[in-house]
Protein backbone atom coordinates (compact mmCIF):
# COMPACT_ATOMS: atom_id res chain seq x y z
CA UNK A 1 0.00 0.00 0.00
CA UNK A 2 0.96 3.78 -0.55
CA UNK A 3 -0.60 6.63 1.12
CA UNK A 4 -0.98 9.55 -0.93
CA UNK A 5 -1.79 13.28 0.37
CA UNK A 6 -3.04 16.17 -1.28
CA UNK A 7 -2.90 19.86 0.06
CA UNK A 8 -4.13 23.00 -0.88
CA UNK A 9 -5.60 24.06 -3.87
CA UNK A 10 -4.86 20.41 -5.20
CA UNK A 11 -7.01 19.07 -2.21
CA UNK A 12 -9.90 21.35 -3.00
CA UNK A 13 -9.64 20.53 -6.26
CA UNK A 14 -9.70 16.30 -5.61
CA UNK A 15 -12.61 17.13 -2.85
CA UNK A 16 -10.33 14.74 -0.80
CA UNK A 17 -6.90 14.79 1.62
CA UNK A 18 -6.03 11.77 1.39
CA UNK A 19 -6.16 8.20 0.64
CA UNK A 20 -4.45 4.65 0.43
CA UNK A 21 -4.18 2.59 -2.51
CA UNK A 22 -1.91 -0.71 -3.65
CA UNK A 23 0.79 0.65 -5.72
CA UNK A 24 -0.73 -0.53 -9.00
CA UNK A 25 1.13 -2.93 -11.48
CA UNK A 26 3.56 -1.32 -13.59
CA UNK A 27 4.05 1.90 -11.30
CA UNK A 28 7.67 2.09 -10.43
CA UNK A 29 7.67 5.79 -10.47
CA UNK A 30 6.19 9.19 -9.48
CA UNK A 31 5.80 9.65 -13.44
CA UNK A 32 3.92 6.63 -13.57
CA UNK A 33 1.98 7.73 -10.80
CA UNK A 34 0.59 10.54 -12.32
CA UNK A 35 -0.15 8.50 -15.39
CA UNK A 36 -1.85 6.29 -13.49
CA UNK A 37 -4.14 8.31 -11.51
CA UNK A 38 -5.01 10.47 -14.57
CA UNK A 39 -6.31 7.73 -15.86
CA UNK A 40 -8.33 6.74 -13.34
CA UNK A 41 -9.33 10.18 -11.73
CA UNK A 42 -10.79 12.61 -13.96
CA UNK A 43 -10.53 15.22 -11.25
CA UNK A 44 -6.45 14.22 -10.64
CA UNK A 45 -6.39 14.69 -14.79
CA UNK A 46 -7.92 17.88 -14.29
CA UNK A 47 -5.32 19.14 -11.64
CA UNK A 48 -2.34 18.29 -13.83
CA UNK A 49 -3.50 20.05 -16.65
CA UNK A 50 -5.10 23.40 -15.10
CA UNK A 51 -1.68 23.97 -12.64
CA UNK A 52 1.15 25.16 -13.71
CA UNK A 53 3.59 23.32 -11.22
CA UNK A 54 2.76 20.47 -9.10
CA UNK A 55 5.18 19.59 -6.64
CA UNK A 56 5.35 15.66 -5.41
CA UNK A 57 6.97 14.46 -2.15
CA UNK A 58 7.88 11.08 -0.97
CA UNK A 59 8.61 10.90 2.69
CA UNK A 60 8.18 14.18 3.42
CA UNK A 61 10.87 15.22 1.11
CA UNK A 62 10.59 16.79 -2.20
CA UNK A 63 11.71 14.13 -5.22
CA UNK A 64 12.07 14.60 -9.07
CA UNK A 65 8.82 12.60 -10.92
CA UNK A 66 11.49 10.01 -12.04
CA UNK A 67 11.75 9.04 -8.28
CA UNK A 68 11.19 5.29 -7.38
CA UNK A 69 8.60 4.25 -5.26
CA UNK A 70 8.68 1.73 -2.78
CA UNK A 71 5.62 -0.03 -0.61
CA UNK A 72 4.53 2.15 2.29
CA UNK A 73 5.97 5.44 0.73
CA UNK A 74 3.88 8.44 1.90
CA UNK A 75 3.35 10.05 -1.02
CA UNK A 76 2.28 13.53 -1.20
CA UNK A 77 0.47 16.29 -4.16
CA UNK A 78 0.58 20.19 -3.39
CA UNK A 79 1.20 23.25 -5.08
CA UNK A 80 4.52 25.72 -4.49
CA UNK A 81 4.95 26.29 -1.01
CA UNK A 82 3.51 29.99 -0.12
CA UNK A 83 4.17 30.14 3.62
CA UNK A 84 6.21 32.84 5.81
CA UNK B 1 14.17 25.46 18.07
CA UNK B 2 11.23 24.72 15.81
CA UNK B 3 7.93 25.45 16.57
CA UNK B 4 4.71 25.49 14.59
CA UNK B 5 1.62 26.73 16.08
CA UNK B 6 -1.73 28.28 15.76
CA UNK B 7 -0.79 30.55 18.52
CA UNK B 8 0.61 33.77 18.26
CA UNK B 9 4.45 34.61 19.71
CA UNK B 10 6.12 36.96 21.94
CA UNK B 11 9.11 38.00 20.18
CA UNK B 12 10.25 39.84 23.52
CA UNK B 13 10.35 36.32 25.19
CA UNK B 14 11.52 34.95 22.25
CA UNK B 15 14.66 37.27 22.35
CA UNK B 16 15.29 37.07 26.02
CA UNK B 17 15.41 33.02 25.30
CA UNK B 18 18.03 33.20 22.45
CA UNK B 19 19.92 35.96 24.47
CA UNK B 20 20.32 33.23 26.93
CA UNK B 21 20.54 30.12 25.01
CA UNK B 22 23.36 32.04 22.98
CA UNK B 23 26.28 32.50 25.75
CA UNK B 24 28.84 34.85 24.62
CA UNK B 25 26.86 36.45 21.18
CA UNK B 26 27.53 39.77 19.67
CA UNK B 27 24.71 39.97 17.61
CA UNK B 28 21.23 39.55 17.58
CA UNK B 29 19.03 39.03 14.39
CA UNK B 30 15.10 38.59 14.20
CA UNK B 31 12.66 38.51 11.48
CA UNK B 32 8.95 38.70 11.93
CA UNK B 33 6.58 38.40 9.25
CA UNK B 34 2.84 40.42 9.50
CA UNK B 35 0.02 39.60 7.64
CA UNK B 36 -0.68 42.63 5.09
CA UNK B 37 -3.99 44.64 5.18
CA UNK B 38 -3.38 45.03 1.51
CA UNK B 39 -2.54 42.26 -0.81
CA UNK B 40 -0.55 43.53 -3.86
CA UNK B 41 0.35 40.87 -6.09
CA UNK B 42 2.10 41.32 -9.49
CA UNK B 43 -0.80 42.69 -12.22
CA UNK B 44 -3.76 41.65 -10.20
CA UNK B 45 -5.30 44.78 -8.27
CA UNK B 46 -4.59 45.63 -5.11
CA UNK B 47 -7.20 44.05 -2.52
CA UNK B 48 -7.77 44.53 1.30
CA UNK B 49 -7.63 41.51 3.25
CA UNK B 50 -10.17 40.34 5.42
CA UNK B 51 -8.27 37.19 6.77
CA UNK B 52 -6.04 34.36 6.07
CA UNK B 53 -5.45 30.65 6.56
CA UNK B 54 -2.34 29.02 6.83
CA UNK B 55 -2.30 25.78 5.70
CA UNK B 56 0.37 23.57 6.73
CA UNK B 57 1.81 19.66 6.03
CA UNK B 58 2.75 17.86 9.55
CA UNK B 59 5.30 16.28 10.17
CA UNK B 60 7.12 17.36 6.75
CA UNK B 61 6.93 21.40 7.92
CA UNK B 62 9.07 20.82 11.09
CA UNK B 63 11.10 18.17 8.88
CA UNK B 64 11.62 21.03 6.41
CA UNK B 65 12.26 23.36 8.42
CA UNK B 66 14.85 21.44 10.90
CA UNK B 67 17.07 20.44 7.66
CA UNK B 68 17.02 24.34 6.75
CA UNK B 69 17.98 25.29 10.11
CA UNK B 70 20.56 22.83 10.56
CA UNK B 71 22.32 23.86 7.34
CA UNK B 72 22.66 27.74 8.21
CA UNK B 73 23.95 26.16 11.66
CA UNK B 74 26.61 24.73 9.87
CA UNK B 75 26.83 27.55 7.59
CA UNK B 76 27.46 30.18 9.82
CA UNK B 77 28.37 28.70 12.81
CA UNK B 78 25.11 30.04 14.54
CA UNK B 79 25.10 30.22 18.68
CA UNK B 80 21.76 29.99 18.37
CA UNK B 81 18.51 29.88 16.21
CA UNK B 82 14.83 29.70 16.55
CA UNK B 83 11.89 29.87 14.27
CA UNK B 84 8.15 29.98 15.06
CA UNK B 85 5.48 29.81 12.16
CA UNK B 86 1.95 29.75 13.10
CA UNK B 87 -1.04 27.96 11.06
CA UNK B 88 -4.42 28.19 11.29
CA UNK B 89 -6.92 31.40 10.62
CA UNK B 90 -5.09 34.36 10.69
CA UNK B 91 -6.14 38.21 10.40
CA UNK B 92 -4.02 41.51 9.15
CA UNK B 93 -1.66 42.87 11.27
CA UNK B 94 -1.08 39.48 13.10
CA UNK B 95 2.30 37.98 13.08
CA UNK B 96 2.88 34.77 11.27
CA UNK B 97 6.36 34.06 11.29
CA UNK B 98 9.65 34.64 13.63
CA UNK B 99 13.12 33.64 12.88
CA UNK B 100 15.68 34.59 15.42
CA UNK B 101 19.50 33.91 15.08
CA UNK B 102 22.48 34.49 17.10
CA UNK B 103 26.04 34.55 16.46
CA UNK B 104 29.71 36.01 17.69
CA UNK B 105 29.80 38.95 14.39
CA UNK B 106 26.90 40.50 12.70
CA UNK B 107 27.53 39.42 9.02
CA UNK B 108 26.86 35.71 10.09
CA UNK B 109 23.54 36.52 12.00
CA UNK B 110 22.37 38.28 9.02
CA UNK B 111 23.01 36.14 6.53
CA UNK B 112 21.38 32.82 8.46
CA UNK B 113 18.10 34.87 8.97
CA UNK B 114 17.56 35.98 5.45
CA UNK B 115 18.81 32.06 4.71
CA UNK B 116 16.48 30.63 6.39
CA UNK B 117 13.58 33.25 5.58
CA UNK B 118 14.66 32.47 1.75
CA UNK B 119 14.45 28.81 2.50
CA UNK B 120 11.30 28.23 4.21
CA UNK B 121 9.40 30.48 1.94
CA UNK B 122 10.17 27.99 -1.08
CA UNK B 123 10.78 24.60 1.15
CA UNK B 124 8.77 24.69 3.92
CA UNK B 125 4.91 22.83 2.88
CA UNK B 126 2.97 25.93 4.60
CA UNK B 127 0.45 27.47 1.72
CA UNK B 128 -2.02 30.54 2.22
CA UNK B 129 -5.06 31.25 1.43
CA UNK B 130 -7.19 34.45 1.54
CA UNK B 131 -10.17 35.83 1.92
CA UNK B 132 -11.07 39.33 0.40
CA UNK B 133 -14.23 41.11 -1.35
CA UNK B 134 -13.81 39.52 -4.16
CA UNK B 135 -14.31 35.99 -2.90
CA UNK B 136 -11.59 33.05 -0.94
CA UNK B 137 -8.36 32.13 -3.66
CA UNK B 138 -4.78 30.33 -2.86
CA UNK B 139 -2.16 32.54 -2.97
CA UNK B 140 0.45 32.42 -5.79
CA UNK B 141 3.95 31.73 -5.36
CA UNK B 142 5.99 34.81 -5.95
CA UNK B 143 8.68 35.26 -8.70
CA UNK B 144 10.95 36.83 -6.12
CA UNK B 145 10.79 34.13 -3.17
CA UNK B 146 12.42 31.63 -6.53
CA UNK B 147 14.79 33.80 -7.18
CA UNK B 148 15.60 34.79 -3.82
CA UNK B 149 16.83 30.86 -3.23
CA UNK B 150 19.23 31.63 -6.54
CA UNK B 151 20.90 34.11 -5.21
CA UNK B 152 22.34 31.48 -2.33
CA UNK B 153 23.13 28.92 -5.38
CA UNK B 154 27.22 29.95 -5.22
CA UNK B 155 27.50 30.41 -1.87
CA UNK C 1 13.85 58.02 15.50
CA UNK C 2 17.76 57.98 16.36
CA UNK C 3 19.18 57.95 19.80
CA UNK C 4 22.60 58.21 21.33
CA UNK C 5 21.68 57.14 25.20
CA UNK C 6 23.77 55.82 28.53
CA UNK C 7 20.54 53.75 29.15
CA UNK C 8 19.86 50.46 28.09
CA UNK C 9 16.77 49.72 26.02
CA UNK C 10 14.15 47.17 25.75
CA UNK C 11 13.48 45.37 22.30
CA UNK C 12 9.91 44.56 22.64
CA UNK C 13 9.16 47.82 23.41
CA UNK C 14 11.25 49.28 20.44
CA UNK C 15 9.47 46.47 18.34
CA UNK C 16 5.64 47.23 19.74
CA UNK C 17 7.03 50.95 18.84
CA UNK C 18 8.52 49.80 14.91
CA UNK C 19 5.20 47.80 14.80
CA UNK C 20 2.58 50.64 15.46
CA UNK C 21 4.33 53.19 13.20
CA UNK C 22 4.94 51.14 10.21
CA UNK C 23 1.15 50.90 9.12
CA UNK C 24 0.73 47.87 6.97
CA UNK C 25 4.43 46.42 7.43
CA UNK C 26 4.73 42.97 6.17
CA UNK C 27 8.44 42.56 7.37
CA UNK C 28 10.37 43.60 10.44
CA UNK C 29 13.86 43.06 11.07
CA UNK C 30 16.08 43.87 14.02
CA UNK C 31 19.54 43.95 14.90
CA UNK C 32 20.91 44.16 18.43
CA UNK C 33 24.56 44.32 18.93
CA UNK C 34 25.87 43.08 22.40
CA UNK C 35 28.93 43.44 24.03
CA UNK C 36 30.74 39.82 24.23
CA UNK C 37 32.80 38.33 26.92
CA UNK C 38 35.65 37.49 24.67
CA UNK C 39 37.36 40.14 22.56
CA UNK C 40 39.10 37.91 19.32
CA UNK C 41 40.29 40.95 17.31
CA UNK C 42 43.05 39.59 14.37
CA UNK C 43 46.16 37.73 15.34
CA UNK C 44 46.27 39.47 19.29
CA UNK C 45 44.83 36.38 21.49
CA UNK C 46 41.61 36.71 23.03
CA UNK C 47 41.10 38.08 26.44
CA UNK C 48 38.03 38.62 28.74
CA UNK C 49 36.66 41.45 28.68
CA UNK C 50 35.83 43.49 31.67
CA UNK C 51 34.26 46.63 30.85
CA UNK C 52 33.85 48.93 27.90
CA UNK C 53 33.78 52.19 27.55
CA UNK C 54 31.88 53.56 23.99
CA UNK C 55 33.38 57.40 23.53
CA UNK C 56 31.11 59.65 20.94
CA UNK C 57 31.56 63.08 19.33
CA UNK C 58 28.10 64.86 20.14
CA UNK C 59 25.96 66.16 17.40
CA UNK C 60 27.66 64.31 15.01
CA UNK C 61 26.54 61.28 15.81
CA UNK C 62 23.21 62.09 15.37
CA UNK C 63 23.89 63.84 12.16
CA UNK C 64 25.33 60.56 10.73
CA UNK C 65 23.05 58.61 11.83
CA UNK C 66 20.58 60.36 10.46
CA UNK C 67 22.51 60.52 6.85
CA UNK C 68 23.31 56.73 7.12
CA UNK C 69 19.08 56.38 8.17
CA UNK C 70 17.73 58.87 5.35
CA UNK C 71 19.78 57.21 3.08
CA UNK C 72 18.63 53.73 3.64
CA UNK C 73 14.91 55.25 3.66
CA UNK C 74 15.09 56.22 0.19
CA UNK C 75 16.75 53.26 -1.08
CA UNK C 76 14.43 50.90 0.25
CA UNK C 77 11.27 52.72 1.13
CA UNK C 78 10.95 51.20 4.33
CA UNK C 79 7.95 52.08 6.33
CA UNK C 80 10.11 52.57 9.89
CA UNK C 81 13.27 52.74 11.04
CA UNK C 82 15.03 52.95 14.16
CA UNK C 83 18.66 53.50 15.70
CA UNK C 84 19.68 52.84 19.15
CA UNK C 85 23.49 53.17 20.35
CA UNK C 86 24.51 52.83 23.62
CA UNK C 87 27.79 55.44 25.06
CA UNK C 88 29.67 55.20 28.55
CA UNK C 89 30.43 52.41 30.48
CA UNK C 90 29.26 48.83 29.05
CA UNK C 91 29.47 45.18 30.96
CA UNK C 92 30.06 42.39 29.17
CA UNK C 93 26.52 40.81 28.00
CA UNK C 94 25.18 44.44 27.61
CA UNK C 95 23.04 45.69 24.40
CA UNK C 96 24.97 48.27 23.14
CA UNK C 97 22.99 48.73 19.71
CA UNK C 98 19.61 48.43 17.87
CA UNK C 99 18.53 48.60 14.77
CA UNK C 100 15.06 47.77 13.48
CA UNK C 101 13.69 48.49 10.56
CA UNK C 102 10.14 47.55 8.64
CA UNK C 103 9.15 47.61 5.04
CA UNK C 104 6.09 45.72 2.54
CA UNK C 105 7.91 42.80 1.88
CA UNK C 106 11.35 40.92 3.81
CA UNK C 107 14.18 42.12 1.02
CA UNK C 108 14.05 45.70 2.05
CA UNK C 109 13.98 45.32 5.48
CA UNK C 110 17.07 42.95 5.92
CA UNK C 111 19.43 45.04 3.57
CA UNK C 112 18.10 48.28 5.27
CA UNK C 113 19.60 46.86 8.53
CA UNK C 114 22.26 45.57 7.37
CA UNK C 115 23.42 48.63 5.47
CA UNK C 116 22.62 50.64 8.87
CA UNK C 117 24.44 48.27 10.74
CA UNK C 118 27.59 48.62 8.39
CA UNK C 119 27.56 52.50 7.91
CA UNK C 120 27.18 52.80 11.37
CA UNK C 121 30.30 51.42 12.14
CA UNK C 122 31.91 52.88 9.77
CA UNK C 123 30.84 56.23 9.27
CA UNK C 124 29.12 57.23 13.23
CA UNK C 125 31.86 58.79 15.37
CA UNK C 126 31.53 55.90 18.09
CA UNK C 127 35.11 54.55 19.55
CA UNK C 128 35.09 52.15 21.80
CA UNK C 129 38.07 51.33 25.08
CA UNK C 130 37.82 48.49 26.83
CA UNK C 131 39.84 47.30 30.10
CA UNK C 132 40.91 43.42 30.10
CA UNK C 133 43.46 41.53 32.13
CA UNK C 134 46.21 43.22 29.92
CA UNK C 135 44.81 47.10 30.88
CA UNK C 136 43.01 49.42 28.95
CA UNK C 137 43.15 49.82 25.19
CA UNK C 138 41.39 51.58 22.50
CA UNK C 139 39.70 48.88 19.78
CA UNK C 140 41.03 49.21 16.59
CA UNK C 141 38.89 49.34 13.69
CA UNK C 142 38.57 45.74 12.12
CA UNK C 143 39.49 45.19 8.00
CA UNK C 144 36.13 43.11 7.86
CA UNK C 145 34.32 46.18 8.73
CA UNK C 146 35.88 48.62 5.66
CA UNK C 147 35.49 45.73 3.31
CA UNK C 148 31.62 45.60 4.62
CA UNK C 149 30.81 48.90 2.93
CA UNK C 150 32.54 48.04 -0.09
CA UNK C 151 29.59 45.68 -0.85
CA UNK C 152 27.07 48.51 -0.50
CA UNK C 153 29.49 50.55 -3.24
CA UNK C 154 27.68 49.01 -6.57
CA UNK C 155 24.40 48.79 -5.00
CA UNK D 1 39.07 81.65 15.60
CA UNK D 2 38.68 78.18 14.60
CA UNK D 3 36.95 74.95 17.02
CA UNK D 4 39.44 72.33 17.12
CA UNK D 5 38.17 68.83 18.60
CA UNK D 6 40.16 66.04 19.67
CA UNK D 7 38.82 62.24 20.18
CA UNK D 8 39.56 58.97 21.62
CA UNK D 9 43.25 57.63 22.02
CA UNK D 10 44.04 61.19 19.83
CA UNK D 11 42.69 63.05 22.96
CA UNK D 12 44.45 60.82 25.54
CA UNK D 13 47.55 61.30 23.46
CA UNK D 14 47.53 65.28 23.52
CA UNK D 15 45.95 65.31 27.11
CA UNK D 16 42.82 67.53 25.98
CA UNK D 17 39.75 67.21 24.34
CA UNK D 18 39.18 70.81 22.61
CA UNK D 19 41.16 74.10 21.81
CA UNK D 20 40.19 77.43 20.39
CA UNK D 21 42.60 78.92 18.05
CA UNK D 22 42.91 81.84 15.53
CA UNK D 23 43.04 80.39 11.84
CA UNK D 24 46.88 80.88 11.60
CA UNK D 25 48.22 83.00 8.66
CA UNK D 26 49.11 81.14 5.39
CA UNK D 27 46.74 77.82 6.65
CA UNK D 28 43.61 77.84 4.16
CA UNK D 29 43.26 74.09 4.18
CA UNK D 30 43.07 70.76 6.28
CA UNK D 31 46.51 69.40 5.55
CA UNK D 32 47.54 72.73 6.02
CA UNK D 33 46.48 73.40 9.55
CA UNK D 34 47.84 69.66 10.14
CA UNK D 35 51.26 71.25 9.44
CA UNK D 36 50.49 73.93 11.36
CA UNK D 37 49.75 71.84 14.52
CA UNK D 38 52.73 69.46 14.01
CA UNK D 39 55.25 72.58 13.76
CA UNK D 40 53.97 74.22 17.33
CA UNK D 41 52.91 71.04 19.26
CA UNK D 42 55.21 68.23 19.50
CA UNK D 43 51.95 65.97 20.50
CA UNK D 44 50.17 66.55 17.92
CA UNK D 45 53.54 65.59 15.37
CA UNK D 46 53.63 62.66 17.50
CA UNK D 47 49.69 61.71 17.21
CA UNK D 48 50.31 62.25 13.14
CA UNK D 49 53.57 60.13 13.08
CA UNK D 50 52.24 57.63 15.35
CA UNK D 51 48.63 56.70 13.98
CA UNK D 52 48.12 54.75 10.73
CA UNK D 53 44.75 56.84 10.14
CA UNK D 54 43.94 59.99 11.45
CA UNK D 55 40.29 60.98 10.37
CA UNK D 56 38.79 64.68 10.09
CA UNK D 57 35.87 66.41 10.33
CA UNK D 58 35.09 69.64 9.62
CA UNK D 59 31.37 70.93 10.78
CA UNK D 60 30.47 67.25 11.78
CA UNK D 61 30.97 65.81 8.25
CA UNK D 62 34.35 64.13 7.54
CA UNK D 63 35.98 65.67 4.94
CA UNK D 64 39.29 64.83 2.64
CA UNK D 65 42.62 66.83 3.70
CA UNK D 66 42.52 69.27 0.42
CA UNK D 67 39.22 70.30 2.61
CA UNK D 68 39.43 74.33 2.01
CA UNK D 69 38.91 76.02 5.95
CA UNK D 70 36.80 79.28 7.00
CA UNK D 71 36.31 81.05 9.85
CA UNK D 72 34.07 79.68 12.44
CA UNK D 73 34.69 76.11 11.34
CA UNK D 74 34.23 73.15 14.15
CA UNK D 75 37.40 70.99 13.05
CA UNK D 76 37.65 67.45 14.88
CA UNK D 77 40.53 64.85 14.96
CA UNK D 78 39.97 61.10 15.70
CA UNK D 79 40.94 57.22 14.82
CA UNK D 80 38.56 55.59 12.45
CA UNK D 81 35.64 55.11 14.47
CA UNK D 82 34.42 51.55 16.23
CA UNK D 83 30.92 51.86 17.56
CA UNK D 84 28.14 49.28 16.46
Amino acid sequence: MIQIHYFASIREQLEKDKEQISLPDGVASIDELISHLQTTDPKFNAVINTNNKVLVAVNQTVVDRSYKLSENDEIAFFPPMTGG
Amino acid sequence: MISVQADDFDIAHEYELIRKRAGDAGAIVTFTGLVREVYDHGETESEKIQSLFLEHYPGMTEKSLQSIVDTANEKWSLLDTRVIHRVGALNPNDQIVFVGTASAHRQNAFDAARFIMDFLKSEAPFWKRQATESGVEWIESRQSDADAIDTWKDS
